[in-house]
């Protein structure tokens, strides 16, 4: 009972702050926002067995992403934003495709009957970090070495569009 | 001995390849006789491969190579060996050779020589693809082809402007007849599952899938390909222009081998267009209006080039009434006899051309005779031959042209008639203009008058020669009967072609070449009193335009303008298609056509502004729609 | 497919869904880019609620294991598209993207 | 296998190189290794390795075929564009991205995993955002970068979403494991949904309309070179992984997807070629060419059920090859002319450098499908495999709208053959001269060649 109610309370929390992310003047609050709402998202991976991820996800995320966000923000001294300028209908036109977007998923995703579970009962061990250790490094080897390829790339553009140039 | 036909290819493309890679510093000569050379091999491969067909029509598919092959689908690079193909290949490579030849000798001063040598090959190395190809794709092929070797030759001279213009204009009208032939293509395919002639004419005919308005379509969408190529109302305006590329070629593509690709393809599509009552009226009534067309401006061109291009639309004209009417292989006949005289006399205009230093107006010219004997007297022939004089050749194929009108539709036995008329008329007005008379030009030019050298009136005499027996492999029908002549094309091209039976007394068919001849003598000497009798006057004098008026029936709008062209000679190369059919009506029209583009563009501009958020609304809406399929 | 007392899959996928739209709509709404960033950031978290919820149901790692990858990759997006960023600072003095529309039509 | 590890090894190796200075040996070090990729390739032709057998990527032919298209493609690109590289000591670094990029391309062309797919295309797209903000100091190309990388961005997360809801639906990343419960269950919803959303995070890849926005700003901001390995190589990448998700994966949802795919194709064929008559920026040009040649390799996606995937590697083998030179072509002509790029710039070419003229001519009339050039064969593939389908309404509109297309290439061909007064030579490297040959001879060649696909 009490789980339920960590996921109403979650689901609010992560939804709330996210519009207040969106809504904010300050880029500093925002950030904080998401920040929040990045923690109550990681409030569900724990409801849902995942505790490790959510330990990753708040180091990831709220430790490195954001702090990353908000160094920025900081550096270019963005304390307020000036005033968006947005005509009339291109309001309009941004509530009327985020409100069709929004019906459009909900009538699709409402279908989860058509999941049938055919394969095994529900293991609640697959978040554990010995199982999840066991399928990174077995199955899913290859695509964790290439992401130290997809890092170097990365890392390599940043440094290179950050560098000064040496005219 | 069939097998020898992929070789007549060959020659030409080897040719073409040697001199644009190796010819660097090998002479003119040797460049001209590697050139000519080549299709002279071609020709005698030609002949060879003809004979085959000579005791019986026997179609034979050679395949060379598989080409492409794709489920249901499959191209060979194969060629097809009939009566229709081996005549053409015939014509092609000799009347080709002979320009070749005379290539030599006109193009010799110029800088491009070897380049021009290379087009020249390279244009009969795809008008054989043209005709030989077993297939509408390989016929597309060389279609294509020829396409862009007229393109580049016109454009010969590509530092003039206006010569770009030109060939750029012949490439997008063109293009646009092109649309038509693959649209044409695509409908056969897509209700017979094939393109060769094989399937669809010879073993099974594959054609009969098609039927009812599917038919028709496919029929229309191919002659607008022919339009294009053979230059018919209202794609006819190319060819005019296309005198801008040096006088050989517009003998060899402009007159005797690639616009005829048209009627080719009409002729080989004859079960086609047979079977559609709706696309070969159309392919009559578009044919005659536009030999009126051709026949009418000629009147009035001053630049002898000019009047021997609009001719040449005009015949063009009669060639396609006579397909619509079914006659196919008298069409063919047609071709082969005006791909005779038609080069003739452009060779001919280009010797005159040679001789005046460049000059191409006729009313500068005038006396010619004493200088250029053998270009006048072969020009003579060449003229008689397409006024339709007996016993030329002109006079055969043209005669029983104008017989199938007379038996199918009458209304096409008098245009055909006034067409063959006007022919008369304006080609006499060229000749006496030119050859008669005294000599108009300037004292300098008077002076550097002189005859061609050898390598370009020897052609010229073949030519003549061609002209003056070239008609009798198709002698009439019941007269020859009578007289036990057969009539040999028609029943060379007997299991190729549908063939238009004529049933004819002997003494209609006499009396119908006794009109037709009577008619064209009258029109020689109508302008034979015109321009030699009250001489020089002629040029600008407006008595003579009434009996002219009269000559002319007052049917035709162009009457009026016909008025204004006499009283304005000097005015007289901006004319009626020039300054009304064509800027105001076709090109108004492509402009008009341009506009849908810039209209749908101005709606696609209003979204790609450059603002982020637009792409953004533009993929969310795009995946909103998407989604929605689902729901 | 309960995947907490009274919580089903029906659940997650509806907050899932929403914080995505509610990404879509920032991006709509807001004309600063960093915001805009965050956005798809807030995008990326809600296709991970679903992995990690389906993980669930399907009792696997694997999805996990994508959420992972996912992290990374959106590590690596964060990194060079600050860089991108701070160019753009450098030239335009803004982060505003309505100067964005030198290139159109 | 052995092709990732040498190319990305590659990267390494440049980057190493120009921090010891020996910046000289960059370039022949990168030619050596391409050329052992395409080695290798050949090497393991038939042997369908798969590494450690986990299913992660399988190196079957399609996807030895397309390394080695990628590859080749690359490395002609390297070859004819070294000025620009050259020119500036810090743009070595560029060769280190496009290798990682091209990494990226191996891994989209022999996933079998869905999450293989996603950090494929991640590891293609983030050197490529980073290459078109690569001329730090231009506005333009500030702007082009930021575009491709946000909008590319919020597609990944489309895409994302996606193959989430395929993997709820199927349980599994594998695509053969999807095939099985698609052919078996068929497409509830949900499945049906997440293949949509993938399908949009490829149609904006690949620059499908309405999806194609970001194209022509991204490729005429980036500087030429780089727009020229964004329509060649990324593109071919994106449509090779596009064809084996439909191919090995979700085969037997085209029955439904297909009439969305011919849609689309058509609206990109229609909204490309009419934006296209009406630009005066060549480079703004030739980007809109690529989306109604995307339209085109659409329609062949559209049949990966019955196509052989060796129609489409010609079409993306001849399209990367005549559009690598149209931009390179461009790119030498406007950086002799203060980075002009309007139809003027091209006056007089044929004099001023026959062999670029050739080359542009050539490449243009070959992406206008025009005989023969090896881009008619190509479109030709497509039409037929799509007039097999019954389509004939697309086949209408590929056709009617190609030849739209000849009038617009006609005006750059038109331009360079008009003569304008003291125009100095445009000088171009060996290299780049003996690329373009080539490269010229193979569009010829690959016509006539069209017999062995």
């Amino acid at each position: 009972m009490l789980t339920e109610y960590a996921f109403w309370f979650l689901s609010f929390v992560a939804i709330f702050s996210a519009l207040a992310m969106i809504f904010s003047k300050n880029p500093v609050y925002s950030v904080l926002s998401l920040i929040l709402t990045f923690f109550a998202i990681a409030g569900h991976y724990f409801l849902l067995n995942a505790q490790f991820l959510a330990a990753v996800h708040i180091i990831v995320y709220a430790g490195a992403i954001m702090v990353l966000f908000l160094y920025v923000i900081m550096m270019l001294n963005l304390n307020r934003l000036e005033e968006d300028k947005k005509s009339t209908w291109m309001k309009f036109l941004s509530v009327a495709a985020g409100g069709l977007l929004l019906f459009v998923l909900l009538a699709v995703v409402k279908r989860t009957d058509e999941i049938t579970i055919t394969a095994q009962a529900a293991n609640s061990d697959c978040g554990l970090v010995e199982n999840l250790g066991k399928v990174l490094y077995n199955d899913y080897l290859l695509p964790f070495e290439l992401a130290s390829i997809l890092f170097l790339g990365a890392m390599v553009g940043a440094v290179y569009l950050s560098k000064k140039e040496l005219a | 001995m069939e097998k020898l036909v992929s070789l007549i290819p060959v020659f030409p493309l080897v040719g073409f390849l040697y001199i644009i890679f190796l010819g660097k510093g090998l002479s003119k000569n040797t460049i001209g006789a590697i050139g000519s050379g080549a299709i002279f091999l071609a020709f005698i491969t030609s002949i060879l491969v003809f004979t085959t067909q000579l005791h019986g029509a026997n179609p034979t598919i050679v395949k060379v190579i598989d080409w492409i092959t794709t489920p249901k689908f499959d191209i060979d690079i194969s060629f097809i060996v009939d009566p229709l193909s081996t005549i053409y290949l015939l014509f092609i490579t000799g009347v080709g050779f002979l320009i070749h030849v005379y290539s030599i000798g006109y193009m010799h001063e110029d800088e491009g020589f070897n380049r021009f040598i290379a087009y020249l090959n390279l244009f009969v190395f795809f008008m054989l693809i043209l005709v030989l190809g077993d297939s509408y794709a390989m016929m597309f092929v060389g279609w294509e082809g020829v396409g862009v070797c007229s393109f580049m030759l016109i454009g010969f001279w590509y530092k003039d402007m206006a010569n770009n213009d030109a060939a750029k204009k012949a490439f997008i009208i063109n293009r646009i007849g092109d649309l038509g032939l693959i649209l044409g293509m695509c409908m056969i395919f897509f209700h017979t599952g094939t393109l060769r002639y094989d399937d669809l004419f010879i073993s099974e005919s594959a054609a009969s899938g098609l039927h009812g308005w599917d038919l028709h379509l496919a029929a229309i969408f191919l002659f607008i390909g022919a339009m294009g190529k053979s230059a018919q109302i209202p794609l006819h305006t190319w060819l005019p222009d296309a005198m801008a590329g040096p006088t050989p070629v517009s003998a060899l593509i402009h007159a005797a081998t690639m616009v005829t690709a048209g009627i080719y393809m009409v002729a080989r599509s004859s079960a086609i267009f047979s079977a559609s009552d709706v696309a070969s009226d159309v392919v009559m009534w578009a044919g005659i209006l536009t030999a009126i067309l051709g026949a009418t401006i000629a009147l009035t061109q001053n630049d002898i080039k000019k009047v021997l291009a609009y001719s040449t639309v005009s015949q063009l004209g009669l060639m396609f009434t006579a397909l619509g009417m079914g006659a196919y292989s008298i069409a063919v006949f047609h071709v082969i006899t005006h791909a005779f005289f038609k080069a003739l006399l452009f060779l001919g205009s280009g010797s005159v051309i040679h001789a005046m230093g460049g000059e191409q107006d006729i009313r500068r010219m005038g006396g010619l005779k004493s200088h250029l004997p053998i270009t006048h007297i072969t020009f003579l022939i060449g003229t008689i031959a397409i006024s339709g004089i007996p016993p030329l050749a002109g006079f055969f194929s043209k005669d029983q042209i104008i017989a199938v009108a007379f038996e199918e539709n009458m209304i096409m036995f008098v245009l055909a008639s006034v067409v063959s008329a006007l022919t008369a008329f304006y080609m006499f007005r060229l000749y006496f203009l030119t050859f008669r008379g005294s000599f108009r030009g300037t004292h300098e030019q008077e002076h550097h008058l002189h005859e061609s050298p050898k390598v370009m009136t020897i052609p010229l005499i073949v030519l003549a020669v061609l002209s003056i027996f070239g008609g009798f492999m198709g002698f009439p029908h019941a007269v020859g009967h009578a007289m036990h002549v057969p009539h040999w094309l028609d029943h060379f091209l007997e299991n190729t072609v549908e063939m238009e039976v004529l049933d004819m007394s002997v003494g209609t068919e006499s009396i119908l070449m006794i009109l037709a001849t009577v008619i064209a003598l009258i029109s020689m000497y109508i302008a034979y009193t015109k321009y030699m009798k009250n001489g020089e006057l002629a040029l600008e004098d407006d008595e003579i335009t009434s009996s002219t008026h009269q000559t002319l029936a007052s049917k035709y709008y162009i009457d009026e303008l016909y008025e204004k062209i006499i009283r304005r000679p000097v005015d007289a190369i901006a004319q009626f298609a020039r300054n009304v059919v064509e800027p105001k009506i076709i090109d108004e029209l492509v402009k008009q056509v341009s506009l849908i583009p810039s209209g749908l563009g101005s709606v696609a501009k209003a979204a790609q502004n450059g603002k982020l958020v637009m792409y953004v609304l533009a993929m969310i809406a795009g995946l909103i729609i998407l989604l929605s399929t689902l729901i | 497919m309960e995947l907490l007392p009274n919580v089903t899959m029906n659940h997650y996928l509806l907050v899932s869904v929403i914080l995505f739209v509610i990404g879509v709509a920032g991006i709509l709404f807001r004309r600063n880019a960093i915001i805009m960033f965050m956005c798809v950031e807030l995008m990326l978290n809600a296709v991970n609620i679903t992995l990690v919820a389906f993980s669930k149901v399907w009792g696997q790692s694997d999805a996990q294991v994508f959420v992972f990858f996912i992290m990374v990759v959106a590590a690596a997006e964060v990194a060079v598209g600050l860089a991108i960023l701070m160019m753009l600072y450098r030239n335009m003095h803004t982060t505003s993207t309505d100067v964005l529309d030198k290139l159109k039509w | 296998m052995k092709e990732l590890v040498i190319t990305s090894l590659l990267g390494i190796g440049v980057l190493a190189f120009d921090i010891l200075k020996l910046r000289k040996f960059i370039l022949p070090l990168i030619v050596v290794g391409l050329l052992a990729v395409v080695g290798a390739s050949i090497v393991d032709w038939g042997m369908n390795e798969n590494l450690f057998g986990k299913n992660m990527i399988i190196m079957d032919n399609y996807a030895l075929g397309f390394t080695s298209i990628l590859c080749l493609l690359t490395l002609a690109w390297i070859l004819t564009s070294t000025d620009y590289f050259t020119n500036e000591i810090s743009r070595t670094d560029l060769y280190a991205l496009v290798l990682f990029a091209l990494c990226g391309g191996y891994v989209m062309c022999s996933y079998t995993n869905l999450v293989m797919l996603f950090i494929g295309i991640e590891i293609l797209s983030i050197p490529m955002y980073v290459l078109a903000a690569s001329n730090k100091r231009d506005m333009l190309s500030n702007e082009a970068g930021f575009k491709y990388f946000f909008l590319g961005a919020l597609a990944s997360s489309i895409l994302l979403f996606g193959i989430a809801l395929v993997y709820g639906a199927t349980g599994s990343f594998q695509l053969d494991a999807i095939k099985n419960v698609l052919a078996t269950a068929g497409s509830g919803t949900i499945m049906t949904a997440g293949i949509l959303m993938i399908f949009t995070g490829f149609a904006f890849k690949v620059g499908i309309a309405p999806f194609h926005m970001w194209t022509p700003d991204v490729y005429q901001g980036a500087p030429t070179v780089i727009t020229g390995l964004m329509s060649t190589m990324v593109k071919g990448a994106a449509f090779a992984a596009f064809f084996r998700l439909y191919y090995l994966g979700f085969t037997p949802t085209l029955e439904f997807t297909a009439s969305i795919f011919a849609v689309l194709a058509g609206l990109s064929l229609i909204v490309a070629n009419v934006m296209a008559t009406i630009q005066v920026n060549a480079k703004r040009l030739l980007a809109y060419s690529s989306i109604s040649h995307a339209g085109f390799m659409l329609a062949a996606v559209m049949t990966a059920d019955s196509m052989n995937p060796r129609m489409l590697m010609y079409y993306v083998l001849v399209y990367g090859i005549a559009s690598l030179t149209s931009f390179n072509v461009l790119y030498h002509v406007s950086k002799f002319q203060n980075g002009a790029e309007g139809f003027d710039a091209f006056k007089g070419l044929v004099k001023r450098n026959p062999v670029m003229a050739g080359a542009m001519t050539l490449s243009l009339l070959s992406m206008a499908g025009i005989p023969p050039l090896a881009g008619f064969m190509a479109k030709y593939f497509v039409i037929s495999h799509i007039l097999e389908r019954g389509y004939t309404w697309l086949v209408i509109i590929m056709v009617l709208t190609s030849a739209v297309a000849v009038y617009y290439y006609l005006r750059i061909i038109v331009s360079m053959l008009t003569p304008i007064e003291n125009a100095g030579r445009i000088v171009s490297t060996d290299s780049n001269r003996i690329g373009l040959l080539v490269l010229s001879i193979a569009m010829v060649a690959m016509f006539f060649l069209a017999a062995f696909v």
